[in-house]
């Protein structure tokens, strides 16, 4: 496995939402073709906004980007829709498993594989590969996905993002409600992509044990920021950084580390 | 595969271990899925209680079936002394029973105290009319509530976000502020359906530490669902493992770590516990 | 000097065409006025529009504005809803609220209601005129007796209103009546038109409203009632009710204070020097002649010619709207005064006075040949002598309720 | 969880009404020191008066729909009961001091907004906004339909008592304003303790999670009963205002589909669970509509007749409704404050 | 013959339930791709209608009117795509009805204020006279409706159930967000949506206005296919077509049979009570997707 160009940078990007609360006030960092990157920080630090305003998906929760460049394969990402992004092949996995509740489990597959206009065979090929991944989803894939178990969602989610063949999966806490086979079996899976077809993977993790143990680099946020960035094994070393980024809690002392100031 | 129970129930009809929640023979199923099939534990007074295993194995279902949401198709749920066919879900809070879930199910609208002092409603006396004029006996009714759910804020480290809209908060936090929901009331049996996800290792270890002095210093009852294999070890007195809607074991943290049932369809070979995430 | 005419028009909404019809004859006539004779006597006419829409709430608060402005002479809205709404205001405010063809059939009665003028018709007269028609139709109203009528009517206040008077009609004339409701806005009349033709009634009466009367015309077809049997009341004779039916409408037949088409002198002389100069009112010049327009015509002269019989009294100046309202209670244009304002054959003559606020109007029926109105009767007086006493019951009523000193008018018109 | 989903509203509602009672104080001796004394009776009846009435409305359905999270679209029929309940009970009772005609027919209002709550218990969203609809259709028909509620009137149309209070006439325009006025404060300050005390928490709670509102202990059944009996209540209180103080006529169709359309759009474009968001929407639909009139006359009036000024105001309105929600779902309120921290923002910043 | 009456009712009941049938679907389709109630259906019947009769009052053929509607029906859909459904994405539906309240104002303004408020006649060249078939009395209007309609909803069940779109459009419904992410093209599926949206207004009012008139009060009959939806479910085309033929049933039979008890005048608001009964048996209508929730 070689590392390529850069696939996706984000240079000093500000956002807020609602032209109000600013979460982000200058996120760097870089992808290239092949790598895995982890994103750490702690509750509120920015993760998920930043994965949202790197695949196009702030304006629908009301978020701008205030400054800064995205670069998705060479081009402005931030002035193409969420679909041609997904088209290019930057597909994401949202936080908080948003299925589509009333399609069922292998629907929702199906949908995330649309974009390619596959035909039966392939579909069916498609989805195969997907339940060789999770096992459970085949046994549940007739029931509507909103009723199936959180873990079993998290699963959905993440196949039907698989479905879409991506060059940059972003994943935003893929661990979350996962049992910790299931949590070994995705990350392996991904890395075996990653050997293979040279899949990028971009993944906003609190777990960052497991993170970090797959990751090529990190970057670390605090309160929207990039402090760090680093390779994974750098960091996976040195306890006083982990202390630095995993944060403290919400309490009165730290309130102002994670009350988003106004803008 | 036979159901490996380390030690037999203790029916609280005729025990005389009286136990904080037990189920007897609970089976559920949702056409064609059988989300639990004929499961029997109790849980002792003071015990934390973890209930592992796969993902879909019917671990939240039984949180569910325990706080009346689903109703089981079989068997009978045990609640301080109560025995029900199906848990009346309005009544579990006058039961001494709070949940949290597995996804967030906190009011996005209210701020983080209202919420919390939210899980105090079943206690209100206080009619609205005496509300809205401000009787004395209202008014004395919502301090105290509020009064509460501030020691709980404080307790919980939340009171830095005292009066924002809980939507708005982080998803981490939401978690925290859902706990707070659920200890206010000081409740004699509390579920928690994966408290922790979502959270850094050190936000983990708070919230073991307050889970633990939450039994420690109130005597509650906590049975809890965690996917954090090092969590579950380090917080729970005893585990009990579903795979498939059965009870695959049931013992303490020891016997289950070493159980090769449990490793089979859970844990995964024994070096990745070690490797995992042990606080 | 001018005299101000404030117009709570409606030209958008549900009751556009009406509203277009009726506020564009009026303006057109007060124009004509203007422009030939340079005003009433010398006075000026102005006036300008607020668009109610038809919505009560809309006309008060126009009034509100309009009344503001000097020289009011009379209201006009054209709305059952804000006249009601402004009762009370035009007594404080003393300036007179014409009611043309609707309003409330007891403000009929002067010696209660000194400021409203329900010209022309009220829904009693009306009902009376309708069943006096369809009497002619049958070979007098003897022959009556035994027939079956149906009155299809819309379900608004509007609609209910004639109920008791058809049942008292009915007894005095020996007809049985079915009063059939249609729901508001009446765009589905399947089952009224089924049970009707199981009824299998002599003649139907139509008090529709809007576009429920051309689903009544086109159901009536479609459940093979003939349409030439129905007989439409004044807020279902125009052209409106009918185009849209198509070939259903022919042979329907409605009730008119004023008769429709351009050829009467007025109305040339509007199309030729109004409409000639480019200053007409109506988008559409096929519109002139229409029946809403001519009711405005009409009613632009009842106003003109009110002001001008103050004038008389008063001065040659701008009026009070209580002066005013004294022009109205002697307004009397017999036939040969209405052939001098060019209408001869638009409309009849009127007579009001003190105790009757309407005017003794006679109605006229006009039937629809597919493409235009023509008149099919004779003038036809509607039965006072058994509507007079209902509607000073119900006035009586009201000024005892609201503390009214009812007026003698035998005394007023000695002072006078 | 939530009904039509205001979670996305929800984010930023519930706040205490203005933090700055010196605002309140100020409005207040506004609206009772200064506006009797120098405002015109057109600024009394056609847009004070009706104001209040529709403000009030709003308070009322915001209660429902704002803070418990059920739709309405039968808000005008309570107005009707309202409405038709204080009339009759002036009639047929006449000693009956009119504060209590109002508050019977509140609590008239009350009664049959409970019944049409009752399926909220078990439908939402847009199938719970339809069903509220047979409230519309059906009070109309009933009020249309039995002329004992209109005193047989034939026309249908009734006129009201004039108003007065402990033998006080309150006939003039000020007047009638004036007890508006008290009327509207007094309900206010009740819905605002309302809205803050553990019951008015435990209708957002409904709103935002249900099962989680049941878990906890709320009595969800008979908090959502309560919902729509108050904000009925309210409503119909509205309904008395706007025959009373206001037109002093009363006719069904003065409560049509349209006017209940019109509070739901004054609460949502005022805010969802807010009681600034109730007068805010009311000015809105209330001084717009006049002030786009009146623009459109001084600019336009020569050129083209009121018809096509009425259509073009209506194209204008449609298009700011869009931009508001555009520019802040979260209605006016949330709009304004944004806008006031800006200002606050850049004040501290220079000062 | 009682039971000719009845059969007579019964069968004009269902027919005319066909016309409101025509006014669901389109409300049907927009719902099931963004979960909203959208209340502009009414003013883009009206639309259609005034575009299409004015065209052909001015003297253009009949196709060439038709033709120009469509454009024109395509232009709004996209027109609404982009300057309120796309700022909108992702807001919870009440802030979408709202909306499409206010679409409806702007369409309902534009169409008088380029047509003009006339009240037109609009003659589809189909005869309406009575028909009897044993005895029992059919308009050939309302059989050539209906033909339509089942024609109307034949063709979209096939479309969704034959093409992958369907599925598309659920998922839109369902997560707005999660729709994006996937790659879906929310301004696609809107766009196509709303035009299709536009015509079938386009149908329904033709058909509507050669029964009424082309006149403002055809976007009233949008209160007809309310009742029709809450029955037959939102989401589903095949309910819109059951439920109409229930409420159309339910509510002539109720006008003939009951309505003499209370007075009649019932039918404003019978298929309401009607519907709402029902619904408290099945909470989502005869065939809509039920609520998928779960803790
Ligand atoms: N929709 C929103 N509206 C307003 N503020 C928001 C919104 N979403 C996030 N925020 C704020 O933006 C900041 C960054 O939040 P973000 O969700 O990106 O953090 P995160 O690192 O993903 O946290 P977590 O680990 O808990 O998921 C937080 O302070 C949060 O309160
Ligand atoms: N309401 C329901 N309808 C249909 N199937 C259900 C329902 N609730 C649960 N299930 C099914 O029952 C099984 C058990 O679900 P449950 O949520 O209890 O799993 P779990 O152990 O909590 O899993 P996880 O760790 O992923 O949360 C799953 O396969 C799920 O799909
Ligand atoms: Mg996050
Ligand atoms: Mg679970």
């Amino acid at each position: 496995m070689t590392i390529h160009e850069v696939l996706l940078s984000l240079d000093g990007v500000e956002a807020t939402y609602n032209h109000a609360i600013r979460a982000l006030s200058g996120v760097s960092l870089t992808v290239r073709t092949g790598e895995i990157v982890a994103l750490l920080g702690a509750n509120g630090a920015g993760k998920t906004t930043a994965l949202k305003a790197l695949s196009g998906l702030l304006p629908a929760e009301r978020g701008q980007i205030a400054a800064g460049s995205i670069v998705y394969d060479g081009e402005d990402a931030t002035r193409r829709s969420p679909a041609e992004l997904v088209r290019a092949g930057l597909v994401q996995v949202l936080e908080g498993r948003h299925c589509f509740r009333s399609l069922t489990v292998e629907d929702n597959l199906i949908v995330g594989g649309q974009v390619r206009g596959l035909d039966r065979a392939a579909l069916r090929s498609e989805l195969e590969r997907i339940y060789a991944l999770f096992p459970r989803l085949r046994e549940r894939r007739r029931t509507p996905a909103g009723l199936t178990s959180g873990g079993e969602q998290q699963m959905t989610a993440i196949g039907r993002a698989l479905m879409a063949r991506p060059r940059l999966l972003v994943l935003d806490e893929p661990s979350m409600g996962l049992a910790p086979l299931v949590v070994e079996g995705i990350f392996a899976a991904l890395k075996r992509l990653n050997r293979e077809e040279g899949l990028s993977i971009l993944v906003a993790e609190q777990n960052s044990t497991v993170a970090l143990r797959h990751a090529d680099r990190a970057s670390v946020l605090e309160t929207g920021r990039t402090v760090l960035d680093g390779s994974a094994a750098d960091l996976r070393e040195r306890d006083d950084i982990k202390a630095f980024y995993l944060g403290f809690g919400v309490g009165s002392s730290t309130a102002a580390a994670t009350t988003p100031t106004a803008a | 595969m036979p159901a490996v129970l380390s030690e037999p129930v203790v029916s609280p009809a005729n025990g005389n271990v009286p136990s904080a929640l037990a189920v007897e023979a609970v089976s559920l199923s949702f056409g064609g899925v059988t989300a639990l099939s004929d499961i029997s534990f109790a849980v002792a007074p003071g015990e934390i209680r973890a209930v592992i295993g796969p993902n879909g194995a019917g671990k939240s279902s039984l949180l569910n079936v325990v706080s009346g949401l689903y109703q089981p198709d079989r068997g009978r749920v045990w609640l301080g002394g109560h025995s029900f066919a199906a848990v009346p879900t309005d009544r579990l809070a006058k039961l001494g029973v709070s949940r949290t879930f597995q996804n967030l199910a906190l009011f996005k609208g209210l701020s983080v105290l209202d919420n919390v002092a939210a899980g105090l409603s079943h206690r209100l006396r206080a009619g609205v009319l005496a509300q809205v004029i401000g009787l004395p006996a209202a008014r004395r009714e919502r301090a105290e509530a509020h009064a509460r759910a501030e020691e709980l804020l404080a307790f919980l480290h939340l009171d830095g976000v005292r009066d924002r809209p809980a939507g708005t908060l982080p998803y981490g936090i939401q978690k925290r502020v859902e706990l707070a929901r659920a200890l206010v009331a000081r409740p004699r049996l509390l579920l928690l359906d994966e408290p922790m996800a979502g959270m850094t290792l050190t936000e983990k270890r708070d919230l073991s530490g307050h889970i633990r002095a939450a039994r420690d210093d109130l005597g509650t009852t906590i049975v809890l669902i965690e996917h954090d294999v090092g969590v579950v070890m380090d917080l729970s007195d005893r585990i009990a493992v579903l795979d498939y809607g059965r009870l695959i074991a049931d013992g303490t943290p020891d016997d289950i770590r070493n159980d090769p049932v449990v490793i089979d369809a859970y844990l995964g070979v024994a070096h990745d516990l070690e490797a995992g995430e042990g606080i | 000097d001018e005299q101000y005419f404030p117009l709570q028009s409606y030209r958008v909404g549900p009751y556009a065409a009406g509203g277009t019809g009726f506020f564009g004859g009026f303006i057109d006539y007060l124009t004509l006025v203007n422009n030939r004779d340079g005003g009433v006597n010398g006075v000026k006419l102005t006036w300008d529009e607020c668009e109610t829409q038809y919505e009560v709430e809309r006309g008060v608060e126009c009034y509100k504005r309009q009344k503001n402005r000097p020289g009011v002479a009379a209201w006009n809205p054209l709305s059952v809803g804000i006249a009601y709404a402004m009762i009370d205001d035009v007594g404080r405010d003393k300036v007179p609220l014409i009611t043309v063809n609707h309003g409330r059939t007891d403000s009929t009665d002067g010696r209660v209601f000194k400021y409203v003028f329900p010209l022309l018709l009220n829904p009693y007269s009306e009902s009376s005129g309708i069943v006096n028609y369809i009497g002619t139709r049958e070979g007098g109203l003897e022959k009556l007796k035994g027939k079956k009528i149906v009155v299809l009517y819309h379900g608004s206040p509007y609609g209910k209103e004639t109920i008791p008077i058809y049942q008292l009609l009915a007894e005095k004339y020996g007809f049985s009546v079915e009063q059939v409701e249609v729901p508001h806005p009446g765009n589905e009349q399947q089952s009224q038109w089924l049970s009707i033709r199981r009824t299998k009634p002599d003649y139907v009466v139509l008090r529709g409203w809007g576009v429920m009367n051309p689903v009544a015309l086109k159901t009536a077809q479609k459940v093979g009632f003939p349409a030439d049997r129905i007989i439409g009341n004044v807020w279902s004779n125009s052209e409106e009710d009918v185009i849209p039916a198509g070939d259903a409408a022919k042979g329907y037949t409605a009730i008119t204070t004023q008769a429709s088409g351009a050829d009467y002198p007025v109305l040339q002389e509007i199309a030729k020097t109004v409409y000639g100069a480019g200053k007409g009112n109506l988008d559409d010049k096929k519109r002139i002649g229409s029946v809403y327009h001519n009711l405005g015509i009409v009613n632009g002269i009842l106003n003109v010619e009110a002001v001008r019989i103050a004038q008389d009294k008063f001065g040659k100046r701008t009026l009070t709207g209580d002066e005013v309202r004294w022009g109205f209670e002697h307004l009397r244009l017999d036939p040969a005064r209405v052939e001098a304002l060019g209408a001869k054959g638009l409309f009849h003559s009127i007579n009001v006075s003190v105790a009757n606020h309407e005017g003794e109007g006679r109605v006229t029926f006009q039937q629809w040949d597919g493409a235009k109105w023509k008149v099919v009767s004779d003038w036809i007086a509607p039965d006072w002598a058994l509507l007079r006493p209902i509607i000073e019951k119900s006035s009586l009523a009201y000024a005892a309720e609201h503390g009214i000193q009812v007026r003698d008018p035998a005394a007023e018109d000695a002072s006078n | 969880m939530t009904d039509l989903a205001l979670e996305k509203a929800g984010t930023a509602t519930v706040r205490r009404l203005s933090p700055a009672p010196f605002g309140i104080g100020v409005l207040l001796i506004v609206a009772y020191g200064v506006l009797p004394l120098v405002a015109s009776e057109y600024l009394f009846d056609a847009i004070l008066t009706p104001f209040l009435a529709l403000a009030l409305a709003g308070l009322g359905l915001n209660i429902l729909t704002g803070y418990a999270g059920q739709v309405s679209l039968g808000s005008s029929a309570f107005m009707a009961v309202g409405a038709y309940a204080a009339y009759n009970l002036a009639l047929r009772l006449p000693g009956l001091p009119f504060l209590l005609d109002i508050l019977l027919a509140g609590l008239v209002a009350a009664a049959v907004g409970l019944l049409f709550g009752l399926p909220s218990l078990r439908l939402r969203g847009f199938y719970l906004a339809v069903s509220t609809l047979a409230a519309q259709f059906f009070v109309q028909w009933v009020f249309n339909k039995v002329g004992w509620f209109s005193n047989n009137s034939p026309s249908g149309i009734v006129t009201v008592p004039p108003l007065s209070v402990a033998g006080m006439p309150l006939d003039s325009s000020a007047g009638r304003y004036l007890f508006a006025l008290g009327v509207v404060t007094a309900v206010t300050l009740a819905v605002w303790r309302l809205v803050e005390s553990p019951t008015g928490r435990a209708l957002v709670a409904l709103r935002d999670h249900e099962t989680a509102a049941r878990v906890i202990g709320i009595p969800v059944l008979r908090v959502k009963l309560l919902a729509f009996a108050v904000s009925s209540f309210i409503i119909g209180v509205a309904g008395v205002l706007w025959a009373f103080a206001y037109l002093r006529t009363v006719e069904p169709a003065g409560f049509n589909l349209d006017r209940s359309f019109q509070i739901l759009f004054i609460v949502i474009i005022g805010g969802l669970a807010s009681l600034r968001g109730a007068f805010l929407g009311a000015a809105l639909i209330v001084v717009f509509p006049l002030l786009l009139a009146r623009l459109g006359e001084a600019l336009l009036g020569g050129l083209f007749d009121s018809g096509v000024l009425e259509m073009s105001q209506r194209i204008v309105l449609g298009l700011l409704i869009v931009t508001f929600l555009i520019a802040e779902p979260a209605g006016l309120t949330a709009l304004l404050d944004r806008l006031w921290n800006r200002i606050a923002g850049r004040f501290r910043r220079t000062g | 013959m009682e039971w000719q009456f009845f059969t007579e009712v019964l069968v004009g009941g269902l027919l005319s339930g066909v016309m409101y049938s025509l006014v669901a679907i389109g409300f049907v389709l927009i719902y099931k791709t963004s979960g909203v109630l959208n209340f502009a259906q009414g003013a883009l019947l009206l639309f259609a209608a005034l575009t299409f009769v004015s065209l052909a009052e001015r003297g253009l053929p009949v196709w060439a009117a038709i033709l120009l509607t469509l454009a024109a029906m395509t232009i709004i859909g996209a027109l609404i795509e982009r300057t309120v459904l796309r700022p909108l994405v992702n807001q919870p539906p009440i802030t979408l009805f709202m909306a499409t309240l206010g679409v409806s104002y702007v369409i309902e303004g534009a169409a008088q204020l380029l047509w003009g408020t006339q009240v037109h006649g609009l003659d589809l060249g189909i005869d309406d006279l009575p028909l009897e078939i044993g005895g029992v009395l059919i308009s050939s209007f309302d059989l050539f409706a209906a033909a339509v309609a089942g024609a109307m909803v034949a063709a979209l069940t096939l479309f969704f159930r034959y093409t992958r779109i369907g599925l598309g459009f659920r998922a839109v419904a369902d997560d707005q967000l999660a729709a994006l992410a996937v790659g879906l093209s929310l301004d696609r599926i809107w766009t196509a949506v709303w035009t299709a949206a536009g015509v079938v207004a386009l149908v329904a009012g033709l058909l509507w206005g050669a029964r009424l008139g082309v006149q403002f009060s055809l976007s009233l009959v949008v209160l007809k296919a309310l009742p029709v939806l809450v029955l037959g479910g939102f989401d589903s085309i095949a309910g819109a077509i059951v439920g109409g033929l229930i409420v159309g049933a339910v509510e002539k039979l109720a006008e003939v049979y009951l309505g003499p008890f209370v007075g009649g005048g019932i039918e404003g608001w019978i298929a309401y009570v009607a519907a709402l009964g029902f619904l408290l048996i099945r909470p989502s209508g005869l065939f809509g997707a039920k609520l998928v929730e779960r803790v």
